[in-house]
Formats: C-alpha cells, structure tokens, sequence
C-alpha cells in the first residue's frame, strides 16, 4: 500500500488537522465527535446546511464548508457514515435558529444515521428537513431496493442549498431547492482501478489492464458491469447516454455538467472526456450552461470518472453563481 | 425438576465479550465479504465499535440489564458507523426497552428481548428476508430460538438451535441478489457471495450460544 | 496502460479542445501551432506573461490563462517543451506592445526553445525578458550543470508575476518581481509511483512496493535517490528540511507553502502533508501566510507530492491576494 | 586518379531518408534509454521531427544546398521540442550558413559544414565533451572525419571512421555522469547508462556514412 500516510487508524484525524491549520479563516475543526464548521458558526437567523457522510471523497465534504455552501460537515471514518452523535454535535454548532437542512447521499448508512440524528432533533424542538440524493443512474430504481446511489450531484446540491441558504431563504424554500436538484440531477461513473482503503491494506478488487468498471459508485466498489476497457470516446458515450436516456434532459435544456474525476485521474484525461460531452450535448440541443472539471467527489486514488448532468433554470443557475468561499470551490 | 436457570447480566456481559473476540478474530474474513460486493469496511466498523463496547464494559459498573444493552445500543450506534452501526444498535436499544430495570430475564424473556431487536432492526432497514442482509441470517434465528424453547429445550439448546439456523441463514445469502444496503447496487453481480451482515450476526447468534452454554453448564 | 484517452498521438490536442470547450469565458485555443491565449487577447498596453512548457502537468501552464495570471501558455507535447514557432505565435497573439514576460523552467529543453523565441522577438523590435525558475533543491547547482530543475515555484511566479502585470507594471518591473519570486522560492518533491507515457505505454520506471524515489521533477523520472517508503510526516520532515537548510528561510520570515500532488494522490494526503509542514514551520518560526494544497503542477497520473516555500513579504503578498480568475486558480 | 565525388542534394536526401528510417527502426530503444535517465521521449521527438522532415522532403523541391538544410533545421526546430530539437535545428541550420547558395559540396566543405553545426549545439546547450550528451558522439567523429579526409581517405571511408568514432563515443556515455540535460538531475544515478542523445547522434552519422558509401558505389 502506497500512501502518503502515517497510519492507518488515525487517516482522517490527520487530514482534519491538515484543514484546521490551512483553513482556519474558512472553518474549525472538532474532534471526538469529528465535525468542520464554518469560521464565523452559528449564523443566527440562517438555515444551517449540513453534509456528511464516510471520509475519502475529500475535497468532499469538509472541503465546501464556508461562505455559500456548508454550514457543517461530518466526515465519517474512511468510506462509512458519520454517526448519530457526530450529526447531532455539528448541529448543535451551527444551528443559528432558523432550522437544519441535512443533505444525504442515498446509502443505508448515510440515510440511517442522518434518520436518527433528524428524530433526535425534531425531538428537541429543532426542525430539520432532508434532501436526499440519489442520482447514479447505473442503479435500478425501485420501491423494493435500497434505490439508487447518491455521488456527483450531491456537490451541486451542497452549493446551490448553500447559496440559498445564504441569501436567507426559510428552511423550506431551501428543501424544496435541494430536492429540485436532487430530482433533475443524474449521474454515472467508471472505475479504471480500485482504490486501497487504508486499514485494509489491499485493493478493494483487482481490474485486469484491460478492462473497467462500468456504473460505479465512490466506495472503491465494483460497478454494475466489467467491460473491456474502451476509448475515451466510447465511455463517455456510455456514461452520457444512460444519463440522456433517463429523465429530465430534453432538446433545449440547459444543464451544469460536472466531469469528475475520482481521485487518481488527471486532469488532461477530464479534459478529453469534457470534449466528447460537449460534443454530445451539442447533437442534443443541450447547452451547458456551467461546468465544473476536476476532483471534486473521489474514492480515494481511483482512476476513473463521473459525469453529472443537472437541468437547470434560472433559478438554479442564481444560486449556482452566487459567491461562494470555501476550500475547494470559490468564486 | 431444577427452576429455569435465569439470564445474568454477568452472562451477557460474557456473550457481548466474547462476540468482541469473534469480531476481532474474523475482522479480516468480515472486511473481504465486504470489499467482495461492499465497501470493504464492515469488519472493520464492527471491530471500532465492539472494542469500543468491551472497553466501557471493562470499566463501568451495570446492575439493569437495559441500562446494559442501551449503553451497548448507544455506543455501537456512536462508534460503528455505516449501515451495520445503527442496525446493530437498534438491536440493542430495543433489547434494553424490553429489558428495562431488569437484573434477570427467563430464557423467554431473553428470546423475547432479542426479537423485538431484531424487529427493530427490521422497521430501521425496512429489509425482508431474502434482501441479502444481517436480516436472513437474524430472522431465521429468532423463530429457531422461539421454537426450541417453545419444545422445551434449555436456553443453551435452544440458542444453539438458532446458531444453526442463523448459520444457514448466513449461508442461503449466498446465491441471493441484493435488494437492500450496498450490494444492492451490483445488481446480480451480488450473487454468489456471502452477505457480510448476515455473517457478523451468525456470529453474534453463535457467540450467545457459546457463551450461554458456558453460563448453564456452571451453574448446573 | 490504463488511461481515460483516444489515442496517444492526440491527448494534447484533444484536451486543449476540451478546455476550449470549457472555458470560452476565459481564454481561447490555437491549434497547430497550439497555443492557449486569454480570451480578451491582446491587452492593450499591458505586459503579456507567457509560459510554456511539456504538457502532461495540467492545470500548469493552461488552467493559469485569465485574468491576474498568464496571457498565454505552450503546451508542448506531453513532457516535451514546446517550440518556437508556437511560443512565437502565442507571443504575437497577446503581444500588447508593452513587452513580453517568457517564464520558463529551467530545462534544457524549454530554455533553448524559449531562448530562440526571444531572440526572434527581439530582432523584430519586441521587447522580452525571460524569468527562469529553477527552484529543486533536490538538484546540486554549478556553474558547470544544467542547474536546478523548474518546479512549484512556477505557479507562484506565473500568479505574482501576473497580478503585477494585470495591474500596469512595466516589463522591468515584472520581470524583477519575477527574479525576486524566482530567487526566494525553493521545492523538492517524492514520488511513489512514476507515470506512463501515452506514447510509451509502459511506467517510465518501476518501483517496488515498500521504495519511493526522493528528489523527483515533473516528468515521471526517477529521482536522486530511491529510499525505503517512510510515513508521510518522515516524508515531510526530509523534503522540509532539505528545503530549510537551502537559502532563504530565516526565523521570523513568512511564507507562502504549496502543498502540490503530482496527479495521483488524494487531497486527504495532501492535507496529512501539510499538517506536519505546519508544524515544521511553527518549530522554525515561520509564518504559513498563505497556503494552496492540490494538484497543480502535476506529472501525469503520478502519485507523490512536492513542497514549495517562498519567502514573502508584503509586496509578494500583495501581488498574491491581487484578484486572479482562470480554470485552476480563482479569487 | 578520379575526380574527388562532389557531395549532391540527392545523397543529402538520402542520408535524412535514411536517418528517418533509423529512427523510426530505433524510436523504441531511444525512448527507452530515455526512459533510464531522462523523461522517456526522446525517440517519439526524433521520429515525430524527422518523419515530418521526410514528408516535407518529398514534397518540395530544392536545388540548393542551403536551402535543403536550413529548411530541415526550420522542421527540427518546430517539431522536435524538448532539448534535442533546438540542438539538431541548430546543426542543420549552420550547415545551411555553410551551404548557402551551392548545389555541391566538396568532402571537405561537407565536414566543414558539419563541423560549424556541431560548433552551433557546443555554442546553444554548452555542453562539454565528458557532459554525457549527443556532443560526446558528435565531437569524436567530426575529429575523426576531418583526420580521414586529411589522411586523403574517399568521403565513403571518413565517413565510417567518423561513425566508428561516434559509436566509441557513444559507448563512452555510459560510464559518466551527466552533468548536461535531464540526466544531470540524477547525478552520480545517471552512470552506467548510455546517453540517448548520444544515440541518436550515432545514428545521425551512421546513417551518412551509409547513405554516401552507397552514393559513391553508384557513382564508381
Ligand atoms: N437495509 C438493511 N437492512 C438490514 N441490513 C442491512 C441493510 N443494509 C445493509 N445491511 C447490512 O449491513 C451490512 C453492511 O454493513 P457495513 O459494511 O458495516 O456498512 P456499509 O454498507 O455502510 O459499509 C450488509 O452486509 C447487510 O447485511
Ligand atoms: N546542453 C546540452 N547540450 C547538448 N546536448 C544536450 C544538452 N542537453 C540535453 N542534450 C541531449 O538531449 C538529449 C535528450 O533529448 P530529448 O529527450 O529529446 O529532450 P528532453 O531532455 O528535453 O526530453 C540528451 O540525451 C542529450 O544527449
Ligand atoms: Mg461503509
Ligand atoms: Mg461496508
Ligand atoms: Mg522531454
Ligand atoms: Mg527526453
């Protein structure tokens, strides 16, 4: 296992530190229940956003705490949800009386812990109101499974709920924000290799040289199928057309498209993929109204990609452009 | 006819500690189950978490057999994370209502005890059997147990009975297709391997019976 | 080789046109010869800063087009600096008749190309300065070597150097801020892997699973030595210190720290790095004024990491927070 | 006794068709020799230079001297990037200064006209003999094919010796250390390789000596 690491056990712990010393303009850091905040937290009369979910997505998501986005993060051990007691303390941190808005990323983990956390809240009084995303289209949908996985959207819900948030609106009108993007997001993603989790030493599987990971989530997992591997071309097609395929996208949309590398793909190679996205998008009649290239949802070193691809209207576009401070997102 | 040995806090204690000791032994097993159709961590979620347990045990004080089990229930809830950390500790919240300001419990009390956890895991997770999860492996367990003391075998008996069942609940995940948790998303690449869950609860079954043995065979 | 491209011969090219694609806003892209212009090129009576380069270090030179940074980049072929007619043909794209700043790294290679390019310009009345960076104090310098490698210090000088000339200095005064940057920044940096070549197809070298190659570039070459992998903080303490011992950090200065990923580590690394950096700094008392932790000059999919420092004080600082708004760097 | 063979545009095409298809043979071993103690590409610069000097070549027609060369080094120049394209621009563009305007060369003119480029890569990367790169191989056989030439040797046969001396010169790379070039980033790392500049240059004059020895037969 090659890491920049000094152990295992205490990966996210260190990596915290790292943020609190690099940021501490932007957010602070707790530990022992394990929690980032805003610098200037709580912010009475503001709805407080709040994410969280297992560590080794990063810069997701402790790096989008700051103006315009989170209020709080709570990063989880290496791939696991964070728990009840973690949500509860960062909510207890930021909450500025105007109400919790929780984002969650559709994995049982995630949506349990997050559950508890909102009834123990709602039990003190304080509401709370939940987005959940859930915009892998690699998954099959249905009543009777776990549903589909939350990934790339979820940094676009986090900015454009942050930004709303931001400029005051009531914890309603933030909800009903972030389920608007969670309806009208879609995303799929490909692994190129595995990724190493640090306490378990191995990757998670082994790829042939040859072959990819078609339809994976941001855990290391494998995907929904194994396929030789392909042109750059040729993947994103696939990527991009099960996103097509699947509602809102009709001829005259408008969208941000998010080409996200997970963690061990380099720039140049998002670049590629953009291009056939924007050919696609063109034969369409899509424009892509805003775009964002780079490592922003990760699974450690992966090598692969996502594409995300969110309708949008005005509305969304405001509060896409809104200002914005934060470690890994600033404008 | 000897009165029905009763369920001690000493014993769950025993149990919890020695499923603490399976945990570890099997962290690495759990956490391959897991890289296989998962996220390669539930070995190690379930071993935070019971070391976790096994340390307070070591260091506080219980006469209430649901003070026990609720602390047990906070602390996996606080310390195992995932998707395991509130099912596993909704087990034992549940356990500790049904057991509140009890020292002792019957075997039945006990079974009873259990079955409402596992309810509670079941209303949480809202999985059903045949979902590939900790589920098809608890289910079959509790109406084993049920039955057994029902037909009048001992708690020992009886949980090795639900052992056995949970075994081959544990078993049976294997050419299932995940509907629930994160295999879920492999769709049938999830058959043909062994729910991870499902093996930690074999395990937590399995532990009971050992321990409980151990418990009945001293004090006869 | 396992990478998300078409075909070898055309990864520049086909990243460039994604780039295009993406950043219309921000900048503009010539083909053959290749060169990337900021999109409101020429600026009248302004210094234009160029740079160029191999490509293969994405964001550097391209993703630092725009506004506060760089008029124009080279981006040769991957690892392969560009040549004159394309540094010629940016120049006269960007050419404000103010003067032409060449920021160049010291290889042989860029040296040379972007000599020539000077030397034509010159003959044909424009005036150029060159800023050569030269700033691996892995590499022993002398009189008698090619010198010291062009690293991190590069991004530090195409942001200052850039802010300086967006705010209307004159090409001996950006070329002097340039020479200051240039002589008080110094980086040293580590692999764990090296990198494939898309036209080699093959790791450039192999490195056992417990060694890392101390002492690297930028081009996926083996460093001055190879070493038993140690943690991240003995990692850090080797290449800090080295970096210490070197000219100009004194008790009391303030720096700007560039944590800098070589493509393939995760920003959780980067954050474990910077953690004990910090602390090095504080133990040394200097100041960590500014910091910037990610992929920035990178080497392909290369996973390791490399330390900047550049001793600052306030006119440095100044030029730093100036505002800067390109695809990699904005604020 | 013949008159001397003059040096014609056909055999300098030639010999770059030739070199060309050398390095095309080659590109690998360059690349991978690079790959030792460089940033392994110096085998896909020289091919991409000269594969566009080849197609050029065939396309356009020349009949000066000057003209053939300065138009190669304008290619190299544009093409090859990295180091080695400047330094092999530069030796074509020199030998165009010297051959400005002639459509023969005289043996002696044509080493001159080599000698002035390999002054003009001296000059552009001063680099000295001993620094581990190309000029290790070009200044052994510039020596060498003057020395021929004054010994009264046919142009054919000087140049052999001076592809022989490139080829010792060449050889003698490995054992130095590079203190020229990426290889000097490696120091005392960078003995016991050969230098791939180096290589390539043996190639450049190896390819001449075949290329003009042919010409020579033919013209016998
Ligand atoms: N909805 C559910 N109901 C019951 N058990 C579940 C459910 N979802 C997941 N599980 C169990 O949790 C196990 C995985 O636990 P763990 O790996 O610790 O968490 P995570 O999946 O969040 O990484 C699965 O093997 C399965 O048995
Ligand atoms: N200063 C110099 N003088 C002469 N030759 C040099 C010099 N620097 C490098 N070279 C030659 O260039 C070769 C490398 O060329 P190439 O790989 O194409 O360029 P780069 O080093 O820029 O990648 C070296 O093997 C060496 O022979
Ligand atoms: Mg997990
Ligand atoms: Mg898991
Ligand atoms: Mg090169
Ligand atoms: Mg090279």
């Amino acid at each position: 296992m090659k890491k920049l690491i000094n152990n295992p056990a205490i990966v996210v712990e260190e990596a915290l530190s790292g943020m609190a010393h690099a940021y501490p303009h932007l957010l602070r850091v707790n530990f022992c229940p394990n929690y980032i905040v805003r610098a200037d937290a709580p912010r009475r009369g503001k709805v407080a956003v709040i994410a969280g979910g297992g560590s080794g997505h990063e810069p997701m998501h402790g790096g989008f705490v700051g103006l315009g986005m989170l209020d709080a993060a709570c990063p989880g051990p290496i791939f696991t949800s964070p728990s009840p007691d973690q949500i509860l303390a960062a909510a207890a941190a930021v909450d500025g009386g105007a109400g919790l808005l929780f984002i969650v990323k559709n994995y049982t983990g995630d949506v349990l812990n997050f559950a508890i956390a909102a009834e123990e809240c709602q039990l003190a009084g304080v509401p709370v109101q939940t987005v959940l995303i859930h915009d892998d289209v690699a998954v099959e949908d249905s009543l009777y499974t776990a549903g589909r996985r939350g990934v790339g959207v979820t940094v676009l819900a986090e900015k454009i709920c942050g930004a709303a948030a931001e400029a005051g609106a009531s914890l309603e009108e933030v909800a009903a924000i972030g389920r608007k993007v969670s309806e009208q997001g879609r995303s799929m993603g490909v692994a190129l290799t595995s990724c190493i989790v640090p306490a378990v030493g191995r990757p998670t599987f082994v790829l042939p040289d040859d072959e990819m990971e078609i339809g994976i989530g941001i855990h290391g997992e494998p995907g929904r199928r194994r396929a030789p591997l392909q042109s750059a071309d040729a993947i994103t097609d696939i990527l991009a057309t099960t996103i097509f395929d699947d509602l809102p996208f009709t001829r005259g949309s408008r969208v941000i498209a998010l080409v996200n590398g997970m963690g061990g793909t380099p720039l140049m190679e998002l670049y590629i993929i953009f291009r056939r996205l924007a050919e696609l998008c063109e034969e369409r009649d899509i424009t892509i109204s805003r775009n964002l290239i780079g490592n922003y949802i990760t699974a450690l070193e992966m090598a692969g990609c996502s594409l995300t691809l969110l309708a949008v209207d005005d509305e969304l576009l405001h509060w896409w452009d809104a200002p914005v401070h934060t470690p890994a997102l600033r404008w | 006819m000897t009165p029905t040995p009763m369920v001690e806090i000493a014993s769950m204690i025993a149990w919890i500690n020695r499923y603490a000791d399976r945990i570890s032994e099997h962290q690495a097993w759990l956490t391959a189950l897991d890289a296989e159709i998962g996220d390669a961590d539930h070995g190690i979620n379930m071993q935070r978490g019971f070391e976790e347990v096994r340390m307070r045990l070591a260091h506080e004080h219980v006469d209430d057999l649901g003070v026990l089990f609720k602390g047990i229930g906070m602390t996996l809830l606080s310390k195992v994370g995932g998707a395991s950390g509130p099912l596993y500790g909704t087990l034992f919240l549940r356990m500790g209502m049904v057991a509140a300001g009890k020292q002792t419990l019957t075997p039945v009390e006990f079974a009873n005890a259990v079955a409402a956890g596992v309810e509670g895991i079941r209303q949480r997770g809202s999985a059903r059997p045949g979902d590939k999860t900790m589920v098809d492996a608890l289910m079959p367990a509790i109406i084993a147990l049920h039955q057994a003391l029902d037909d009048g075998a001992t708690l020992c008996a009886a949980l090795q009975a639900a052992a056995a069942a949970a075994e081959a609940g544990m078993k049976a995940t294997i050419p299932m297709q995940a509907y629930k948790g994160r295999a879920s998303y492999l769709g049938p690449r999830s058959i043909g391997h062994q729910d991870p869950g499902a093996t930690s609860a074999f395990l937590l079954v399995q532990s009971a019976a050992e321990s409980l043995c151990a418990a009945e065979h001293n004090s006869d």
